[in-house]
Formats: C-alpha cells, structure tokens, sequence
C-alpha cells in the first residue's frame, strides 16, 4: 500500500458523467429554483434524465449508487460536488436528508429496521429537529419538552431550520424528557409526517440563499407518539424521563449525524466556487485583451490561486472522508474539513464576482446567487466558530506539558 | 493644520443623514428593492437632503458641500440602506459635475431644472470595469475638428441610464490623454442602453443599472467645462464621486457591526451572551478596528481631492476605494456569521448589507490593490 | 477648522531631519546593539550629533523638545517613528520610560512635583514593575506584597520584564497591600534606584530582540520604602492596606500609562517595517531585471500595498494621539492603533524578506534582525489579544439594541 | 488506489525520526546555531538515518526512500530542530541526485564514500530567488562541442558550499530548455564562494549558506548522469529537494502548535487555563486547520514526484512549498503570540521556530502565489 490521491478511473469518470448533466440538465433552472424558492415543477423529469444512478429521493423511483473501491463516503464528497457542479437546488429533491443517519446511530436494531433500511434501501427523505429559536450552537438549550402519557411521548415545542422539514418523511425530533435533568434527559424521538399536533408552521424560511432548499419551522402541540418511536427505547427503566443511562445521549447522537456529512456540506461549496471560478475563467479569457498587461499578470495569479485553494479544499475533504469509510474516528478531522472549506469558498465566489466588475454581481450571471447560497455552509450544521472549539478539543487535549 | 475634528456643519450633516437614515431608509428598504426603485416618498425626503441633486444656492440648490461633508452623508445614509443612499449620491452625479466642472452656460441649463425637479434623475457613465482608473479609460472624447467631437466607447454600471437628463459621460481625450466629460441627453442617439437584470443585483436594485454603449458626435456645448475646461477639476469631481462609492460600503459595514453586536448582547449560548465568546467578539472588534482605518483612509483621500489635482492622487483614492470595498465585504460577511443562522434570514437586514457590499465591491475593483487570499 | 492629515511644515522637518540623522547616526550601530545585546558604548556621543533637540535621558544633557502646532503626543508620534527609524536600540538611551507618568496618573500634586518633574525637565528614566512570572495580561494576579511597617512599606516579590528596569532612577512597583482583598488592594510605590532590599536579579533577558532594550528581572526582598512613597498617599484613613478608596485603583492608573504609550509602541513597529520596505524597494529596483516581468507586476503591487498598509496604520495612530493631545478620550483609539499597526508591521517585514530572497533573511541586512524585534510589539504593553478585548467592549457596549 | 495512510515502513520512519527529533536534535538546537554547525555526535545520529546520505544498498547505503517517506522523515526531524533537519536534508542533496540520476560511473564514484564517510558533506546549487521556479534557471550548462560543458551562473541558500564533495550545480541548457546537473569537485575552480553572513542567517544557522557563482568548464564525466541523461529524472528529484525544505517547515509548525497548546493549557490568566480563551485557542485551532491541509497538499506534490514528471508537476511542488512557507511562518507567529512576553525570551523554543520558519519561507518564495495582504 501507498499513499495515494488518485481517484480510480470508475470514480473519475462516475463523477464527470454526473457534472455534465448537472451542467446541463440542472443549472439552467437554477435561477428558477432561486426566484420561486422551489425546484422546477419537472423535477422528477429533469433527474431521470441523469446518466447515471443518483438515485431520487422519491421511493419508487430510486436507483443504487454503484460501488467504489473508494469506499461510500469518498464517493459521495464526488457525487455532491458533481451534482451541485450545476446548481444546488438538486440536492434538495434527491438528497435523503439527515433523520434517517441519526436513527442508525441511535436506534435499537428494531428501529433501525424500521426507520433506516427502508430509507437506504427504497429511497425517502427523513429531517432532523434540533434548533429551536432561541438557540442554535448550544444544543444544551432544548426547550422542546417530551412528557410521558400513558404509551406515548407527547411532544410539546417549536423546531426551526429543519432541512426538509416540511416535506420529509419523518422528523427525528430532540425534545428534554426532564428539564430538571439537564442535557443529559434530552432524546430524539422519530414524528412521521401526518402525525396529530405536528404542524408545518413555515414551510420554507425566507432567506439570503439556498432558497429552494426545503428549511421548515415545525410546531409540535401535544404531539402523541408511541413510546417505541423514542429512539434507543428498550421498553426497559432507562426510558422514562430524565437523564438516558446509555453511553450516547440524544445530542451527542445528533452531533455524530452531523459530523457524518461536514464534509459534504463543504463540498457543496466547492461546487459553487469551482462553478464560479471556472465561468469567471472563460469570461476573462474573453476579454483578456481589456486588461492591462500588468493587471492581467495578476488576474491569470488570482485565478490559479483560487484553484489551488479549492484543490486543497477538496483533500481535507477526502481525509476525513476516506477514514469515515474505514470506519476510523473521524471528528476532528470532520471539522478540519469543514472549516476550510467554505469560508474560502466565500471569497473564491466574491473575487471572481470582482474580476468581473460590476456584471459580475448581476443576475445575468449565477454568481451573485451563488455568492448568497455559499453563506449559510460556515453556519449550519455547526459555525465555523463551532469547528474550531472542536478541533481545539484535539489540539489542547492532545498537548504534551510543557518542556 | 493637523485637525481631525469634523467641522460643526459635517457633523450636523452626519447626524441628520444618520437620522434620515434611521427613520426613512432602514424601513424602506426593502421596499426599495422589492420594487427596484426608491419609493418616490424616500427620494423626496433624500431630494430634501440636496444629495441628489448638489447645486449652489444661485441655481436654486442648497449648496455644493465639499468632498468631505459629501462623504459624511453618504456613509450616513448608508447605514439606513445602502441601495437607496448610493441611487442619491449617483443621480447626483451630475448636478455636481456639471456644478463643479461645467461652464456658466451649462450649470444655467441644467442645474436649476436638477434642484427643482423632484422627480428627475442624473446618473454618470463613469466605470469601465477591468480595474481600469479614470486615466485608463478607453472610452474616447476626441476632437473630430470644426467644434465636432466623437464620443464613443463602453461603460459598465451606469446608473439611471435611460432617465437621467443629462447622463454624464466620462472619457479620455486621445489627443491630450486628459479626463473630458460629456453631457448626454435622454433621446440622443448613439447610445446603446443594455437591459437590466432581470431578477436584480444582488444588494443594488434600489438603482437600475445598465452597461451603455456610446458611438455619437457632440457639440462643443455638450462638452463638459467647454473646449477648454481644465481637467484637473473633472479629476477631483471623479475622485469624489468615487470615493462616494468607499463611503456607503462603510456605511454599511458600520451599521453591520452596530446590529451584530446588539445581537451578540442579547443572545446566550452555553449560559452566556455570545459576545463573551472571543470567537464572536474578536470578530467585531477586528470589524470596529478595520472600520477605523477604513474611514480615515477615506477621509483622508477625500480631503485630498479638494486640494486640488496633486499629484498620486488617483491612485491614493483608488487605494482608499479598493480597502474599503474589501473591508466591508468581508465585515457584513461577520456580521452575518454572528447572527448564525438568524443572519441567513431576510427577517434581519444583515442579509441584504452582505449582499449590497459585495456589490460595492464589484463596481470600481482592481486585483492590484488587493490580491486574492484564502480564509485559511 | 477643517480637517486635514497634513502635518505642518515644521513637524515634518523636524521629523524628516531626525529620520536622517538615524540612518546615519544609528543605523550603523544597529547590528552591535544586537549582537552586545546593548547600545554601543559611546551612545552618548552618538546622540549629541542629532542636530534637533531630541533630549537623552541623562538629565545633564537635556535639550528639550520644541513644541509644534499638532501637540506633544502627535509630535511624539513622528519623533518616535523617525527615531526608531535607524534603529530601535537608540530608544533605549533616550527614552524615559514611563514609571512617571504613572506618578502623574496617580500621584499626589506633592508626588507629581518630586517625581514627575524633575524627569520631564531634567530627563532621567523611569521604569514601571507590573508583570510577574506568573501573569502577563491578567493583572489582578498581582503577588507581590506591601506589607506596612511603621512609617514604612515593605515590599517582596519579583518583576518581569521591566523596560529600564535595572538602570532606571526609580521603578514604581504594583503591589498588593491585602491579598484577600482582592485586586482593589494593588497599589503602586516608587522604589528609588539602590533602596536597600532591591536586586537586580536578571539587568536584561535573552530575546528574540530588541535585544539592546534593557529587560530586567527585578527582586524585592523585605524592600522598605516610606509611606509617602505610596502613590495616592494623604496620610489618611485610606492608605493603609486593603482596598484603596480613590477612584483610580492602582492598575487602572498603570493601564492608563500604558494607553497613552500604545500608538507609539505602534510606530515603532512601522519605523522597521518602513526601513524595510525602503531597503528592500531600492535592492528590488536594482535588480529588477532579474525578475520576470509577470513577477515583477506583482513584486511592484506587493510594495505598493505594503506602503498603503504602513500609511494606515499611521492613521489610526494618529488618530489615538491628536485626541491625547486634546486630553479627550482616546482608550479605543489607543487600542485601536495598537491592535492595527503591528502585525501588519509583521507581515510587512517577512515579506520583504520574501522578495529578497535567502539573502532576505541574512545578517548581511538588518530585516532580519527588525523581524525579531518587531514580533514583541504585538505582545507588550497589552498584546493585540488584550487591545481586542478593550475595543470590544466599546463595541459591545456602544451596541443599540436589536430593533 | 486512494490510500491515504502512510505504509509501515513510512509510519516506522515517521516515529524513528520525530523519536530521534526529541531526544537529540531538540536539545542540540540552541549549541547548533550557537556555533553555527551541527554537533559532531547528533551529525552522527542523524547520519544514521540515512538522510545525510540517501543511497542504494548496492552502493553501502541503507537505499533510497520514496519521496514520501523522504518528506515524513524530513518533518519529523523538523520537529526537534528545523535547522539541523534542514541541514542533514541539504547534505544529503548530493547523494540523492547521484543515486537518481547520475550514470552507473558516478554512483560508483561518489556513492559509497558519501554513504560511508560519517563527516563528509554533500550540497546543491540551486535557488536562485527572484522567484524562479527550476524551469526558469538562468544558470547554464550548456555543450561548447568536444564533450566540453560550459557551467555558468550564480546560485543562493547554497549550503555546505565549501565542503561538499560533491556540490550539484542544478541549471538549465539553453540549447534544449531542459534542467540539467553538474558535478563540481570541491577544488574546481571558477567556482566563488561568497562569505557566509558574519551574524547567521535567521534561524537557519545549522548549515552554512552561501550565494555561490559558477564560471567554469567541465568534462563530460562530470555531467549528472552524462550528456543524454533523461532531463525528467531531474525534475522529479529538485522537486523533492524543493519540497523537502516545506516539510521541515510543516514540522517546525506542527511542533509549535503542541508547544504553545501545552502552555495555554498551564498558563492561568482571569481564573482560567488560556486555552479556554478562543481569542487564544482558535489562534491554534486555525494553526492545526492550516497543517493539516498543508501536510495533505505537500504529500500529494510528494506522490506526484515519483510518479514521474507529468505535466504541472513544477506549479504543483511551488505552490506547495509556498503555502507551506506561508502557514508555517503564520503559525509559529502564533505560537509566539500565545506564549505572550515568554514567547519573545530564548527560554522557550518558540522563538526559534519563529525565525526558522521565516527564513525557510525566504528560501523558495514567489510572489505570485499569494500576495501581500494585510493583518486588518
């Protein structure tokens, strides 16, 4: 074994046949997808269209991804930055959402046969409810409360930025069984749509970017769900309210769900700034002849610099990515990947927006709407602020003492 | 004499634009974009501000303040919205050149319909993208013979293009290699007006903005200042016009670090507001501190420009406009990191300064002042 | 009055004319002073060629400065740049340290006349005891004591890091009359040079640089002092131990002698990267040819920028004093241009190093040593860290509330 | 295959030499630069490493690593003591390019003294700043006819000038525009070696450097791996050379982050650890963020060395080596910075670090890959 950073063949060429149609087939509703905050209404048409086997989020219509030698995790930091290569709106009606991840790490058996196979294996869209309004990096702040009645957990509280949420089939929903207990009475509790008392108070936020992107604000009102729905229920003593006696709590659970796919959230912003880089690129080579030598010298540096960022971007990515495969922890460097990332991946859209002077930040070109997607990539599924404290974990916890 | 202090005046200036700016524009902001124009109730009261439309007293205007106070106003406004304070300043545009550089003739003409007319608009075809400074501009006003002068080239940016009366056009003379300007008028042919976005510009949509196409012949009439006018004042009058466009995206920035940090007061997190967490405050601070430097770089170019045309003065504001365009982008960018995910929201208006500064940053940017540099 | 950034004719010849003189005066000995780790022996002779009144700290040589139209502390401003210009080890021969202007802040008009005074009138230097080895920033952790014996104040404990400390005419040392009293219970006491019971335990550290700038390491041991030595001392109810009752605590009055010092401390850093960028710009120009003309484009942008940075960063300085002169506020503002100027000073240096080349970083130039000394600017006398915290809470506190 | 752990034998290199590292070079550092040469008995622990003299066992060394394990070693050596890593690194240049790309006579001639000789030296002639990449040498080595080489041109950071036997003059052939190596005898003459800076060279004092001028004529034999020696295996071993000096800095900087983490983590300031100050801690979290993708960024330049010379391979190793130097002197700035006041004393290594990172980010440096930007 040696060190490599080739991607096989098969990957490669997976990955550009996926580009290509996201190119073509999904880019030019992008602008669409931006104004009506939604996904063409021929959504389902346009991604059968896809060569390959992306696969939908639609049950009955689902194909498998084929295997890799790479490994699950490495192909899908290639899968999403081919497929938002176009436009991002396409995640929102293929992407199976995180729910169903969190159910894996921590349902029983039975649950996971419930609440996980089906959506791996037929396709579905599950949501994850943890914000609330009041809080967003502190998830020790849950005020939504669980009480139990009887064989049921009823559910009381609001849950904002619930990607999907308005639209999946079921929400994995982190309510405080004691508030009394702290963060440790907190559990996650899966609500199938359609359930009673679960509203969609808001269906999509209005918001700077990713506007097709399905973010819901959710209203449980005496929500009744049946005890087994709590997940890592035994129907043994440790189910009932307060603190959970087993090793995961419902936050540390759903911090391992998010960790999971950090870096695909920053190779959704590769996508957009590689998309950016590479108009701007054929633009300016266009125009070549309106620059002034020198400043040309430093426009051809600039655009060599912002690819060179971006490859870098890409290889934190593919390390923890690739450990993820192996089943190898993998937090640090999750959050390696995911700080790198986007912040750059801002600066790479806005100076190529700048390179091309004030059309760049016009709607004639995606730029401008790409510019206002990247943002939210240093925000959710944990700040770019919450990155570093978890890699200073690893810094300062792993320091030698002093000489 | 070493002084720092603004004059009573510009400080009054500062304080009722900032006014203005809290009562009317912040409300109207949205509305402003929403409709791709400023409600004309907004533009009234700006009119009433002369920023619109600078003129002396004699052609029936409030006075034509000088660079300084000029820029007050405008950072002023901008903390309000930075669209609809950047529409005034640029429709201004032409009142002030034809003020500052027209002959008695011309400023007769035109400026007491520009003071009077609440309605009107000006706007000047100023920007040609590709980093250029105004002595690089290749849009040419030449010198065809028998008082006949040939106008032609590309402008990018152009505010009010299809209503102002009169639309300046900035250009060089390929004889002299000076500034000259032109006075365009709305029906004159020869001018190719671009459309408009359809779906906007990012943070800009309180101003249409459109590239323009010159190719027409003027008189010596529509010559700015005349056959002879001295190029030294166009120079100034640009600089200033320029260095507005420094002033609104510190406006913005600063209202941005004033929002955030009211935000990172009242907002707990892990038992504590967020601004007791270096993480969030060193942003701010870091935005407070660049802010600074960023105003007195402006203020500094500023008073230089009514010093007259000395020399490295194009490249001193094209210095103070570059660090100010890269200072608020990346400014409103913290403040919206600072709001987390609320700042992603349109219900908090660090959205729209986001938007509207990297806009800024865009119109008059030259990769020499500042190369690209990763996060990280 | 209208404002203006231009300095007056006089102040710019007056700094122009120092500038000069450092370069052929100082300059020369830049290297010695490193490798001696101090000034050259005749720096007395040195000083007294400096055709402007820039006063030495002997105070049988004084000359005093002249007065400008911009005020003392802007003056100070082009003095201290122009100065340091040469090099850094001439402030150590003349500066006066800043123990007395501690004696302002706080002393009694009787303590402000026999020590204050005779240091601005005369010249002498003074030094100023805060730091110990065990806090640096955290200046509640005082643990040196007073201890009140009769008419006297006993001193124990050690100091760190006391510019002139081992040669100053007096230190005014922070001590703790009450420790269970807490931070309130610091005072300050000058203790004069050769007080039985003060050592000089360390006359200058081993640093990375300023190497010629006197560092000491200052031992109290059972160190008696009158009472009237005690700044703020009435002979009162309120000068015995425990908490002061004057409204200015004893660090707080060492902190406010550290603002007025910060914008220097600032153009210090940007007296060594200007010298930099000036010795580097003329060997650039010289060998331009050598250059690819791309790389060229760049090396020319990268100059540029780096003298808009250093312009600036007087700015902010500038800004910090002129409102010192006017005795109006100026805390932020302080901080403001301490927290700005010197890392970019930093980066101004490496850089020119950069552009050099390996011979860059050589001893054959000084950049080298004017990167080792630049890097305590950025730390001392309140690092970039505590400047930010200072501005922070002008902005925090200054905040609106969220409409 | 995407693999990206380390093989065995690399990951025993890498704990041989960071182990080695703690117990010799870190101690012998300060005596090292003191005396301005490695100590004769750490020279000989790192000797046995075989990086002081890469060479096949055929030829009495202990063989050739990848360029990988190369680079592992050379970090992991770095982390003691950037200087004598660098130095080993440096002496071991002559042998490595001989070992990959000189004739069967050469290896024969050179290798097995230099594999064997505990004090010999070896170096390369190589940088020549102004930012040029090898493809841009101006040094020449070019054919006169009649076997007879004609070697001119002026190299920087040549280390061990005067004592390498032999010292590897890399330059270009203008007749082919290829890189091409020559074999200079310690005794050559036309050879002017300048004097080695009489105060020491930042934080490289470990190793002699000097700027070195070549004028002279050499024979066929002395021709690195004769007149037709394929110009490819060159490229891929000055892309190694290149790459070694980024991964001592990545070393340097990693060692760093530990130190200063440790310290924050004893050092009490307001009742609590520094490292629970973020103002503090993501000064480090950024740093370690930095190292990680720097490291990952130098070994895929490392891999595509060996992989053979496909195209882009220089831009590759450049902009690796440029990052490298940028986030290594960014990092141990930090480093300084988190220790405060005791970061600026000699007591505590940081400083050296400080300086050592910033003269190997001298030594390969060109601006156009990033530019300056200020600190705000």
């Amino acid at each position: 074994m040696t060190v490599s950073f080739e991607l096989s063949d098969d990957l490669v060429g997976y990955g550009r046949e996926i580009r290509d149609w996201s190119v073509e087939a999904v880019r030019p509703y992008a602008r669409y997808a931006d104004v009506h905050h939604a996904a063409p209404d021929h959504w389902r048409q346009i991604v059968e269209t896809c060569p390959v086997a992306i696969g939908t989020h639609d049950r009955r219509q689902v194909k498998r991804q084929p295997a890799f030698a790479e490994g699950k995790w490495v192909r899908d930091l290639v899968v999403t930055e081919s497929l938002t290569y176009g436009d991002h709106w396409i995640s929102n009606v293929i992407g199976a959402g995180i729910g169903h991840l969190v159910v894996k790490l921590m349902g029983t058996p039975e649950q996971i046969d419930k609440w996980y196979r089906p959506i791996v294996d037929n396709g579905g869209q599950t949501a994850f409810g943890l914000t609330e309004p009041q809080f967003g990096s502190d998830t020790s702040m849950v005020e939504t409360t669980a009480t139990r009645d009887g064989d049921t957990w009823v559910l009381n509280g609001t849950k904002m930025y619930c990607t999907y949420g308005g639209q999946a089939d079921y929400v994995v929903v982190f309510a405080s069984t004691d508030k009394a207990a702290g963060p440790a009475a907190i559990r996650a509790f899966v609500v199938p749509k359609g359930t009673s008392g679960f509203h969609v108070a808001k269906f999509n936020e209005d918001k700077l970017g990713i506007r097709s992107w399905t973010t819901s604000e959710l209203l449980f009102e005496d929500c009744a769900i049946p005890v087994e729905n709590q997940l890592g229920w035994t129907g043994g003593d440790g189910d009932g309210p307060g603190p959970a006696p087993r090793t995961r709590s419902g936050r540390s659970g759903a911090l391992g769900a998010l960790a999971q796919n950090k870096p695909n959230i920053s190779a959704t912003g590769i996508a957009m700034a590689q998309a950016s880089l590479d108009i701007a690129t054929d633009l300016l080579q266009e125009q070549r002849q309106s620059f002034a030598p020198h400043r040309w010298s430093l426009v051809e540096s600039d655009l060599e610099n912002m690819n060179a960022a971006l490859g870098r971007a890409r290889l934190v990515n593919f390390r923890a990515q690739w450990l993820q495969d192996l089943q190898r922890a993998n937090k640090t460097e999750a959050s390696v990947a995911k700080a790198y990332g986007p912040p750059t991946c801002e600066r790479v859209i806005r100076r190529c927006m700048q390179l091309l002077g004030p059309d760049g930040a016009s709607t004639d070109l995606l730029l401008e709407k790409w510019y206002r997607d990247v943002k939210i990539l240093d925000i959710f599924e944990g700040s770019g602020q919450v990155q570093r404290i978890i890699v200073g974990r690893a810094v300062f916890g792993g320091a030698d003492r002093v000489a | 004499m070493f002084e720092l202090d603004l004059s009573e005046e510009q400080i009054a200036v500062r304080d009722l634009s900032r006014d203005l700016a809290t009562r009317v524009l912040a409300g109207a902001a949205r509305d402003a974009e929403t409709n791709r124009r400023v409600p004309d109730e907004v533009w009234r009261q700006v009119f009433e501000t002369g920023l619109t439309a600078p003129a002396s007293e004699d052609h029936g205007g409030g006075g034509i303040p000088d660079t300084l106070t000029h820029l007050v106003a405008l950072e002023g406004l901008a903390t309000g919205d930075p669209g609809i304070a950047i529409a005034a300043m640029w429709s201004g545009g032409s009142a002030l050149l034809v003020g500052l550089c027209g002959t008695a003739a011309q400023q007769y003409a035109y400026l007491p319909r520009l003071a009077s007319d609440r309605q009107g608009r000006g706007g000047v075809a100023l920007y040609e993208g590709f980093g250029r400074a105004p002595s690089e501009y290749q849009t040419r006003i030449e010198h065809l013979g028998s008082g006949t002068w040939q106008v032609a080239g590309t402008k990018v940016a152009v505010p009010f293009a299809a209503e102002a009366d009169p639309l300046v056009l900035v250009g060089t003379d390929p004889t002299t290699g000076e500034l000259r300007a032109a006075l365009i008028p709305p029906d004159a042919g020869g001018v190719a007006i671009g459309p408009r976005p359809e779906h906007g510009h990012l943070g800009l949509d309180a101003v249409p903005l459109h590239t323009v196409t010159f190719d027409l012949t003027i008189g010596p009439g529509q010559l700015l200042g005349g056959p002879g006018a001295a190029a030294g004042l166009l120079v100034g009058a640009v600089g200033r016009l320029r260095l507005s466009v420094a002033a609104a995206a510190i406006g913005c920035a600063a209202r941005s670090v004033e929002y955030a940090a009211a935000y990172a007061n009242e907002r707990i997190a892990f038992g504590k507001p967020l601004a007791a967490f270096q993480g969030v405050s060193f942003l701010l601070a870091d935005a407070a501190i660049q802010i600074e430097a960023c105003r007195l770089d402006l203020w500094r170019a500023g008073v230089r420009v009514d010093a007259g045309p000395i020399g490295g003065l194009e490249r001193a504001v094209s210095h103070a406009v570059n660090y100010a365009g890269s200072v608020a982008a990346s400014v409103t960018r913290d403040a919206v990191q600072v709001l987390g995910g609320h700042g992603f929201m349109r219900d908090h208006p660090v959205e729209r300064w986001y938007r509207a500064a990297a806009a800024l940053s865009t119109i008059d940017f030259d990769p020499t002042y500042a190369a690209f540099a990763p996060a990280l």
